[in-house]
């Protein structure tokens, strides 16, 4: 057991595959002599020399070879740098990555990961900020994670690696410098398997990435006010993990779903959506959705706090829900 | 080092050039069947032919060894054969049926066999050019004797992946080789009104890489540039760019209303069919009884084909679980550890 | 008043809007000369010239051109010939056009038109058979609209050419051959305005696209058990008409709301979203949603129509609904 | 037809020379007071500095007219200035206050002044391409007397949309310039690792348009170079690349942790800082007091004006409109005619 940076933890992994399967491979913008810009990749061009490449700035293709380079024997990660260049690589996974499996059927398989990060609050402005969740969780095919603590950085990490199909890691910029736990032994955690990151019976907060963190805050301020909370990471954003949603409902029989993508066709719709399809009868009141504010993301540090979902607009929404 | 190929200069042998005949003659077949069944209303979707480009897919895959990958575009007919896939489950797919390549899921556009090297047709434009590079980039991950040959149009080629993706093979050296089909059109608009230069292989030395323009209507200068080219390619030498200069004589697809093609031109290029000029050589080499038993053959096998696949069985539907929304039932939420 | 086809009635709004403003452009592939391979823009550039431009098969860039020429004083309409194309102009719609309006607030206007048309059920196969409309209609400062009837097609096309920011006309391979009647002088159809398609009670079906002409099959069929449907023609999918919504679900008390996009983070969970959000009480049942399948769409004639929504389907829904 | 623009040998005037020198000397400041407030603390986000490349940005924009257009990318800051917006509300939204161009919202990345025809830093790389593309093809369309120049980097070169952009506007012989700001990295990647080949100019020829390499550290050439070409596309002849050669001595960011450039290359590029090299020509011509007097003008203005902006208040959130999910409230919905 050790203490590890979120960042370091997916850092490990990296190694961790790398060394055990030589068709894994790494290749993105800065991953290689620099260790990318967030250091997820650092000393991996030491360790494993030309498996590791500085690319172009070249988005769209890059991630039509990791589509390619996948079905015929490799196992590539890609990064993409942030989220917000993912629109890029969207027709790559939506009209390659996506229709092959189905189409031709066994004949190849599609390993291969793509990296990338999201997320506001740091003053990084409008088109270094987003978090386009929804636009990569419509796709099928793909399996999307989104990790929060450094143990599932690691663990989902690694199974994005071995999936034999498309997986994409939704990582966050604001939470590579935080620490956790994570076993020596960590292996690969279970995709599409949510993790109840906080008992509760009155009421499910269901959140995905970074929002977990506000959650857990809301629902120790909720605690304060007597309303015990349960907290849901979903870690796994496709395929979703229906009965821990469920689960969860038929005990508190309210719900905030929390993303940080916009909320209008994002991906707390969805979430809503779910919560309709499958747990209408459990509802005492109308699913709460708490998302970006369906704008541009502000540079200005006022402007930024007042769109982005907070622990004090999850409160509010939990309040309502059980008022 | 794998062994330096065969020169390009020995090769097409004879029974190449005879082989590759028969396979334009069958291409030729499949899509003017295709045309038939058309007219009498028995396909679906649009379908592209490409009568009058037959050298250039099968030439290119005459020059290949069977390990190396292919991908090509919406109008790939010509690679299909060319690359050894059976012109019955080809038809099959192409009519949507169980039988098909793809069991009718993937249609004429999108056909593919991994076990043929045959890496896709495809249907967004451009999208073989990364395809190719990116399967270029595993072999030489995985140090493999092998190329991959992208074809694509010169619609294509004003595409922003091929810029990108041109500059990643040269700048890595991967083993590509770039087969620009230019049949003068994108869609209807003349290549004039898509490209900011005539001739397009002159872009290769935007990337520093070998660049030539070929005649694409002579299937033994296709299979020789690609030779020579899949030859550097093994070799390390890393990525050619071919523009071979043909001509669509059928419409974009199936659905073109036509009325954009001068009269003149497409008379131009009648008079070049690749077919016809294979067959004057190989007239001159094995006489003329050999050449019509090769092409009636070659033929008769496409339109039997035809019928066998018409015959066929559609699919039945079901569901794909691999593109699944929900994870499979779990007795629990894992606890946090 | 004439009868017209959905495409000439886009074309009808195309010839009017370039002649009344010189500043209105058309640009794509094949729509000059060829007129469009759907024929909407046919005759276009025998009468206006060089203001309709066929253009190389570059939709990043030309989507990104349509942003900068709107904000300098043109009205650039671009067509991209088929939805499963927008993949390749989301980087200009979601980091370009969605961000000015908002961070260079009142320097700049971006007038401009993306149209496209989505849609399955011709065997197009997977690349060119989606309907992508959740990628567009997610994206803030956007308007999305998606008419059904020919005189829709004139009046929202006319709209999105006059409205000061950028909208994207979402057409549909089956409907351009369908008629309807388009008064001479129709003019503008209001954006953000649901169309009552008809009148009905006890469930409401709400639709987009050509789903609403499915809907209306739907309401027929179940007309003949003895319910009475509601349908509504959403007509904007971007911004939504709400009151339409909880207007009709005030008097139903039940819906199926009805897409051709995937269902998964679809533009369907948003409206089953919409009404958790601001229609709660009023539901007496889960709200239904019909949408394609979440798989690549097959070209095979019998897959395909395994895959898309179908009357069948919608009944069905309806009658889960009512159960 | 509009008058032939003054032929370039005669200019830049000395006058001209000395404002842009001033210029320079601001963006310098400018550039190196982010540095210290960074350092202190007091800034927010990446910041990206243009030490060393301020020959580029300046001597481009004093070659156009005011009503010309310009976009440029998250590395603007000379051309912000150049074009003449003033520093202290720069300033102002690089530190996210309401008096900024764009309120705070737009940050340092994106600042827009429509009034200035500065449309635009953009944190897309490659986006400031098809922006300047598309305004060109504006002002052909409304055929207006202006043009459009396109500032980007080496790195943004490799992108697919440059490609498209480049083909596009020397197709239909747009008024763009396109200004290639090689600064030899791509954020920390030498631009042997991004690009296959090491010259960028040559890329024109692939587009049949002109194309030079200039040296991007020496004011007057840059001035020169995109006079000329603006020249040419004022006149209908369509674009230019100008490839300018420089070197930022700077990290890529605020953010950059270092250690990938040789201090043997930032030496050899120090030496031919853009700023010494322009003093030395004009204290040859005005004396050393002028020019100092000049430049200390300059820096004392910036350093009043990053005071001024640090005073400014921030701005107050209010929710956007025209971003509005859903439409207004309406009495009924419309009925079927
Ligand atoms: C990205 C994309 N844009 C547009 C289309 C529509 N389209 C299909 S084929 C074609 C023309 C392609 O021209 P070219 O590459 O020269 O190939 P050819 O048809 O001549 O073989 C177009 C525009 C498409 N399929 N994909
Ligand atoms: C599409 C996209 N990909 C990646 C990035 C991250 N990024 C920002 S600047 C930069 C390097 C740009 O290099 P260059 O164009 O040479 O400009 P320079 O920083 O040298 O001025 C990268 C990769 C981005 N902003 N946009
Ligand atoms: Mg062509
Ligand atoms: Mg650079």
């Amino acid at each position: 057991m050790a203490m590890m940076r979120y960042a370091e933890a997916l850092n490990a992994a990296l190694h961790e595959a790398m060394t055990d399967d030589p068709t894994v491979f790494v290749f993105g913008e800065d991953v290689a002599t620099y260790g990318g810009v967030f250091q997820v990749t650092r000393g991996l061009w030491e360790a494993f020399g030309d498996r590791v490449r500085d690319t172009p700035i070249s988005e769209q293709s890059l991630t039509a070879m990791a589509v390619s380079a996948a079905m015929t024997g490799t196992r590539p990660i890609l990064e993409i740098m942030y989220a917000d260049f993912m629109p890029l690589t969207l027709d790559a996974l939506v009209n390659q990555a996506s229709v092959y499996g189905y189409l031709w059927g066994d004949q190849v398989t599609m390993p291969f990961v793509v990296r990338t990060q999201g997320g506001a609050g740091l003053g990084t402005g409008a088109q270094h900020a987003k978090s386009l969740d929804a636009f990569i969780a419509h796709i099928p095919g793909l399996k999307v994670v989104a990790p929060v603590t450094p143990a599932d950085a690691k663990g989902l990490m690694l199974a994005a690696i071995r999936d034999p199909g498309p997986v994409v890691v939704l990582e966050h910029k604001r939470l590579y410098n935080t620490r956790g736990e994570v076993a020596d032994e960590q292996g690969p955690t279970e995709i599409g398997r949510a993790r109840l990151a906080r008992s509760g019976t009155d009421i499910s907060l269901i959140a995905t990435s970074r929002m977990v963190l506000e959650a857990e805050a809301a629902a120790e301020q909720l605690a304060g006010s007597g309303i015990s909370a349960e907290v849901i990471d979903l870690r796994t954003l496709r395929p979703l993990d229906l009965g821990a949603i469920t689960q969860s409902l038929a005990k508190t029989h309210h719900a905030v779903v929390i993303n940080e993508d916009w909320g209008f066709c994002g991906y707390a719709a969805e979430l809503s959506a779910t919560i309709m399809d499958h747990a209408f009868d459990d509802l005492d009141a109308p699913v709460e959705r708490v998302a970006t504010r369906d704008m541009p993301i502000p540079f200005s540090e006022p402007l930024e706090s007042a769109v982005i979902p907070t622990v004090d607009r999850i409160v509010e929404a939990a309040l309502k829900a059980l008022a | 080092m794998t062994a330096a190929p065969a020169t390009p200069q020995n090769r097409p042998s004879l029974d190449e050039h005879v082989d590759m005949h028969r396979l334009m003659v069958v291409t030729r077949t499949l899509e003017e069947q295709l045309g038939v069944l058309h007219k009498a209303g028995r396909t679906r979707g649009p379908i592209h032919r490409c009568d009058g480009q037959e050298a250039v897919g099968v030439g290119a895959t005459a020059a290949l060894d069977p390990q190396d990958y292919v991908t090509t575009t919406h109008r790939g007919h010509a690679i299909y054969i060319g690359k050894g896939l059976d012109p019955r489950r080809v038809v099959a797919e192409i009519l949507g049926r169980e039988t098909g390549y793809n069991g009718g899921r993937a249609g004429h556009m999108l056909v593919g066999s991994a076990a043929h090297g045959m890496m896709g047709g495809n249907a967004i434009v451009g999208a073989s050019i990364p395809a190719a590079t990116g399967m270029a980039l595993s072999i030489q991950m995985l140090r493999q004797d092998r190329v991959a040959l992208a074809v694509f149009g010169d619609g294509a080629a004003q595409t922003g992946i091929c810029h990108e993706s041109m500059n990643i093979a040269a700048l890595w050296r991967l083993p590509v080789v770039f087969l620009l089909e230019h049949n003068e059109y994108g869609l209807t608009a003349h290549h004039s009104a898509q490209s900011s230069v005539p001739d397009l292989h002159v872009r290769a030395a935007a990337y520093g890489m070998p660049g030539e323009q070929i005649d694409g209507n002579d299937v033994v200068a296709v299979f020789q540039a690609v030779a020579r080219a899949a030859g550097r390619a093994r070799r390390g030498e890393g990525p050619t760019l071919i523009e071979a200069r043909t001509y669509r004589m059928e419409g974009f697809s199936t659905s073109d209303k036509g009325g954009y093609q001068a009269s003149e031109e497409r008379k131009r290029w009648a008079a070049r069919d690749p077919i016809v000029r294979s067959r004057t050589t190989l007239v001159d080499a094995l006489g003329t009884a050999r050449v019509e038993d090769v092409e009636q053959s070659a033929a008769e096998a496409v339109i039997a084909a035809v019928a066998a696949a018409e015959a066929d069985p559609y699919p039945r539907f079901v569901p794909h679980a691999a593109s699944a929304t929900h994870a499979g039932p779990a007795d629990r939420v894992t606890e946090d550890a």
